[in-house]
């Protein structure tokens, strides 16, 4: 992988070249699949079906995507509040995650959990977390399990910008690397935290923050889904390895507020957000490549498109009619 | 009852907001940080508009370091500030636990009297927002149990106004619980100034047969049972301690001297919480008055659940509160 | 009372450390992770023997992270190990509350049921040693304040044993608290396997005219005092609860409509404390069987002081017990 | 300043010309009462005149003396467990120390503090602490105040290199170059934290703890009084001047046990101490150099010894015959 001036690490096409065209187009299929649902999450937020907020990923599609698609059913992620796009990236069902997100008995967490703390052990998902930073440690943990059961899983741990402001965060990548453990630390740096620029937050360079600790790093575009799942891909290959922790530095950007209740954005220009949006739009970059590069006829999307939204309309209307959980359920579960 | 009939009405809100201000106008050394306090006023857009008024350098935004900020305050405070941090969900005070209780909490004790932590720690209890168990708890019990911290949980706009600017004043660390589920609640407030001390419980209405003491946002829910209570004939008092610490033992055993039966209603857990405390206060204080058992009723001994027909379940609620008085007065 | 009269004796650190030798020797995901755990095998010096035992793998040195260290903790505990989280002094663990109350505790409820977190932290308390304000705290009343967690705090080497061994079996996250100043006391202990299941309590000692809840280090207060007591005609029942969640409620209220008196007991702050809870759970329990108020001795509510002359007088004591127990019995 | 070779600050010797001699034999006698100070304290302990326990400053004179001798009285000091050292440089009287370290009412905090928790207003000292890293954002508050109250005073954290291990030093190092705050992190390195050696539990690179935050860093020797103080000078001159925070790493090591109790010390070898002792004294390399640079008559030396000597005899007798606290006092200065 090459660095441009900045530092920042760039695409290696002809490492590209490995990977199968049916491969991008699955990308393609579950970053779509994160907008649509992000979509009709704020769609049922604004008909005020669904209880509470939602903070949603749109327009950071390709990290997760990107990430998960470089990882295996059975490594670990954890997750943040806006966690949509990390659990549908690692295999979440669009019926059950809706189902949750509505308060249901059908949701993965029987409606306990909501939005903001969805897990699915199936698939890895250790959980998503209201606190921010509050995962950091549980990545870890989770590594440190895999080490100490010579299993050859990886964690990863997603979290924003504004994570790094939480002391957790040095507390574990100093265990991560003083233990070699098999964890990478994604961030999300979509520039703000809430309603607060990065920059306000943040002070010197974020990835000296992994290197402080020794740690791999490496600073990349999040837009670009060839590159995430590029980047990480090697990244896994080494932890997996017993190479060690890695920390990523993913720029991206919100296209939506900080929640669905975030509708004004004073905070930040329109211009700003439009170009992101029509430059920086990580389905619009896979797909241009897909069809300059690859010879894609420009209709398979739309079609991808269609099926996946009859797929996110089946798993809406599952969830809606869904039952809310028995009021007996209020007390189990508190204990195993 | 604290009487303040001739006034504005306003929010609780502003009632914040407005103390924050005129602490901030009186008292230069007063100041704010914390998350998105700034320009956006907080996620709950109570502080909006003391940025135009007294600037970044005093109504500081800070990173998501609820430790820091904490620790940044007790800083502060010992070296000649008054700061009020901001710490947006109570359910992130566990972040700073360290830094209110072994640090906040003790340096005046711990250094014999010498320094002093003027410091308000403003925070969020309540659950019914549907925002699960990480944003929805009401830990001021804990706050409560630390010698060296006071803790206020007003319940009107009155009470929060006249408490904060009590709390700005004093040489302690005080810890603000705002309920988030009544921001918007309004009620009177003087056009004059005025304080509320700390440790004065106010009978929020007189009553005969039983007392209900609540606190918070409970206050409402024991005043609203007390109108069904009263078309029963059953004539309850309500007490609102004001603040857990110090406590106004004096007021609640006087009150239930009187009514011979009590109610301990709160929004924290059950379990180890404020209810135990107070009703095992009133127990012993009015004990050859009783005529039946303090009952208690917090919130339930759950993690808050996010599903609304669970959420409700779990919080205290008018018709628990009926059932419970009409038990204990024998109308069943 | 539980009968144990044939067996070893051991001191109340042997019997921790026991119960982990067996429990990690029968379940290879047990381990142990802390501050001078390994070589040093914890600064009192209770786990010596462990890290040859079990390498340094499995008996892990930290660095000083409390809350890494229980997140970590709980990151290994949902992918299928059984960490043991060692937090050497009690006034620590409010670094890691957010890593105990929102992530451990709140993990399996929030899930609907997948994930477990079968974890243990073991902490200490106690005052009593001259260590100042932070590091002579008991704050098991905010542990057990927390639905999702449960707590132990044995009073003996067989309970310490047995509970610190069904803690490690318990797919939920248990905290044990062990006094500090009890670790050289000694008990017989089976010389066979055994464990204590939470949520039972062990009465000490049997008396009939008042019931002495006691917890951990004050179980020995209590019948200490039962001794004097006893001499003044005093027949006095010890009951330990042994955990204070799960509690054993039936015990404490039977014992009390037995006794019709009761003083509980406890080395954590009074307000707000464990002491609250329990008094008002007997108050409501035994309602009608009581002849006086259910009293309560806890730590004087200050931050304890260094100066011996001082920290003493904090610490609930023997004749406090019994001049409290001779006032309700009437005996002045 | 130069550095050597491994990056660590060397003195620089003409710019000690500036400073007078009065000046290094005031260091040097500030240095020999913390030693004669903590020997005193030992001496309290194994005779069980002191209640609780120590943690002594033997060996790291220099650090403390160095970093004080720099500041100002109405500077600020945050100080640690093992904080004689720091209280006496700051300007602390013995007499009120060893009262509290008795318990008695004489003591900085009327005996409610003990060793752990000495704090002394009128000199600055804002408090030792027994929460390791516990006093990083109280520093960092104190660094705040002064900037709000555009007092020109200045700040400094001392803090041991097992504090690294903990988040609220990130936190609030964020936020000190955030806001450019006039706060001074020294690291004391003595190459453990309890039992434990500090490689084993810091991973990478300790500078690079705050270089990753964009801040000011030094790395020295925290043996050598002279280029301790150097050092600090120059910081402390950048943080009055409205230049920002730093950090700086001073290499030293405790040549007695964790504490008072802690004889064996089976985790470090004899021959680490012996090699500390003989050839990095503190105390002997000021005076060596005084002797052969600065022409000072051995003689001196001693003489000094003796009067810090009987100083100390007349405040341990003082704190010996002094009261304990009235019972009265216990439930006095909870509140203000
Ligand atoms: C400990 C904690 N403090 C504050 C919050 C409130 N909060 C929720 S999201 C958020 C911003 C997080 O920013 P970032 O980590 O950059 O994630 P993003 O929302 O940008 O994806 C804040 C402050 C929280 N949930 N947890
Ligand atoms: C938060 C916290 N964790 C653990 C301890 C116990 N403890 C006291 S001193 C110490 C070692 C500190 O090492 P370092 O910071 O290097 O200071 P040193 O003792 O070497 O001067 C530890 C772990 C503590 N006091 N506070
Ligand atoms: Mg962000
Ligand atoms: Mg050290």
């Amino acid at each position: 992988m090459s660095q441009d001036e900045t530092g920042i690490s760039q695409l290696d096409l002809t490492e590209l070249e490995e990977t199968t065209l049916d491969h991008w187009l699955n990308t393609y299929r579950q970053m779509i699949k994160i907008r649509l649902f992000e979509e009709k999450t704020n769609e049922l937020y604004t008909s005020a079906k669904m209880p509470g907020l939602a903070h949603l990923y749109i327009g950071e599609e390709a990290v997760a995507v990107g990430v998960c698609e470089a990882l295996r059913q059975d490594d670990y992620i954890t997750s943040t509040h806006r966690g949509h796009g990390h659990c549908l990236a690692k295999g979440a069902k669009l019926d059950k995650m809706f189902s949750e997100l509505l308060g249901k008995v059908d949701g993965y967490c029987r409606g306990k959990g909501g939005s903001m703390h969805i897990a699915d052990q199936d698939t890895g998902n250790l959980g998503a977390n209201g606190i921010v930073g509050g995962s950091a440690g549980i990545a870890t943990g989770a590594a440190l399990s895999i080490k100490m059961r010579a299993s050859d899983q990886v964690a990863v741990c997603f979290f924003g910008d504004g994570a790094l402001g939480q002391g957790l965060f040095y507390e574990s990548m100093n265990m991560a690397q003083l233990w070699n453990l098999p964890v990478i630390y994604v961030c999300e740096n979509n520039l703000y935290g809430e309603y607060t620029p990065t920059e306000k937050s943040t002070s010197g360079n974020r990835l000296a923050r992994a290197e402080a600790f020794g740690m791999d790093n490496v600073e990349i575009s999040g837009q670009d889904v060839r590159l995430v799942y590029q980047t990480v891909k090697r990244l896994v290959e080494r932890a997996r390895a017993g190479e060690g922790p890695a920390f990523l530095l993913c720029h991206t950007y919100r296209f939506r507020g900080h929640h669905v209740g975030d509708i004004d954005r004073p905070y930040r220009s329109r211009e700003e957000e439009e170009k992101w949006q029509t430059e920086n739009d990580p389905l619009k970059i896979l797909s241009d490549w897909l069809v300059s590069d690859k010879m894609v006829e420009p209709d398979l999307f739309s079609q991808i498109e269609e099926e996946v939204r009859a797929e996110v309309e089946v798993a809406v209307t599952f969830a809606l009619d869904a039952s809310f959980p028995d009021e007996m359920e209020v007390d189990a579960h508190v204990y195993a | 009852m604290s009487t303040h009939e001739n006034g504005r009405e306003i929010t609780f809100g502003e009632a914040i907001k407005e103390a924050l201000m005129e602490e901030m106008h009186r008292d230069s050394h007063v100041f704010i940080i914390g998350e998105d306090v700034a320009a956006a006023g907080t996620v709950f857009k109570v502080l909006t508009g003391l940025l135009d008024e007294f600037g970044p350098e005093r109504v500081i935004d800070s990173p998501i370091s609820e430790a820091g900020i904490t620790g940044i305050g007790v800083g502060a405070a010992v070296t000649g500030m008054r700061p009020v941090v901001d710490i947006m969900f109570g359910d992130f005070t566990t972040l700073a636990m360290d830094q209110m209780v072994n640090q906040a909490a003790k340096t005046h004790y711990m250094s014999g009297g010498k320094l002093r932590v003027p410091m308000v720690i403003r925070t969020t209890m309540g659950a019914g927002r549907r925002s699960a168990a990480q944003h929805s708890q009401s830990l001021h019990a804990w706050y409560s149990h630390v010698p060296g911290l006071k803790v206020a949980i007003p319940s009107t706009p009155y009470d929060a106004k006249g408490l904060m600017k009590t709390a700005i004043r004093e040489d302690n660390p005080v810890v603000i619980v705002e309920d988030k589920m009544m921001y918007s609640l309004k009620g009177i407030v003087p056009s004059e100034e005025y304080t509320i001390p700390l440790g004065v419980a106010d009978v929020k209405r007189v009553g005969e047969d039983i007392t209900l003491v609540a606190t918070s946002q409970m206050v409402h829910l024991a005043l609203e049972a007390s109108q069904k209570l009263a078309a029963l004939g059953i004539s309850a008092e309500v007490v609102d301690p004001r603040t857990t610490f110090p406590l106004d033992k004096q007021a609640l055993v006087n009150s239930v001297k009187k009514t011979s039966r009590a109610i301990v209603i709160d929004q924290g857990y059950q379990r180890y919480g404020v209810t135990g405390e107070i009703a095992s206060v009133i127990a012993d204080g009015a004990f050859y008055y009783l005529d039946a058992p303090v009952k208690r009723i917090g919130a339930m001994d759950v993690p808050i659940p996010f599903s609304p027909i669970l959420e409700d379940l779990t919080i205290p609620s008018v018709p628990d509160i009926v059932e419970m008085a009409k038990t204990l007065c024998g109308r069943y």
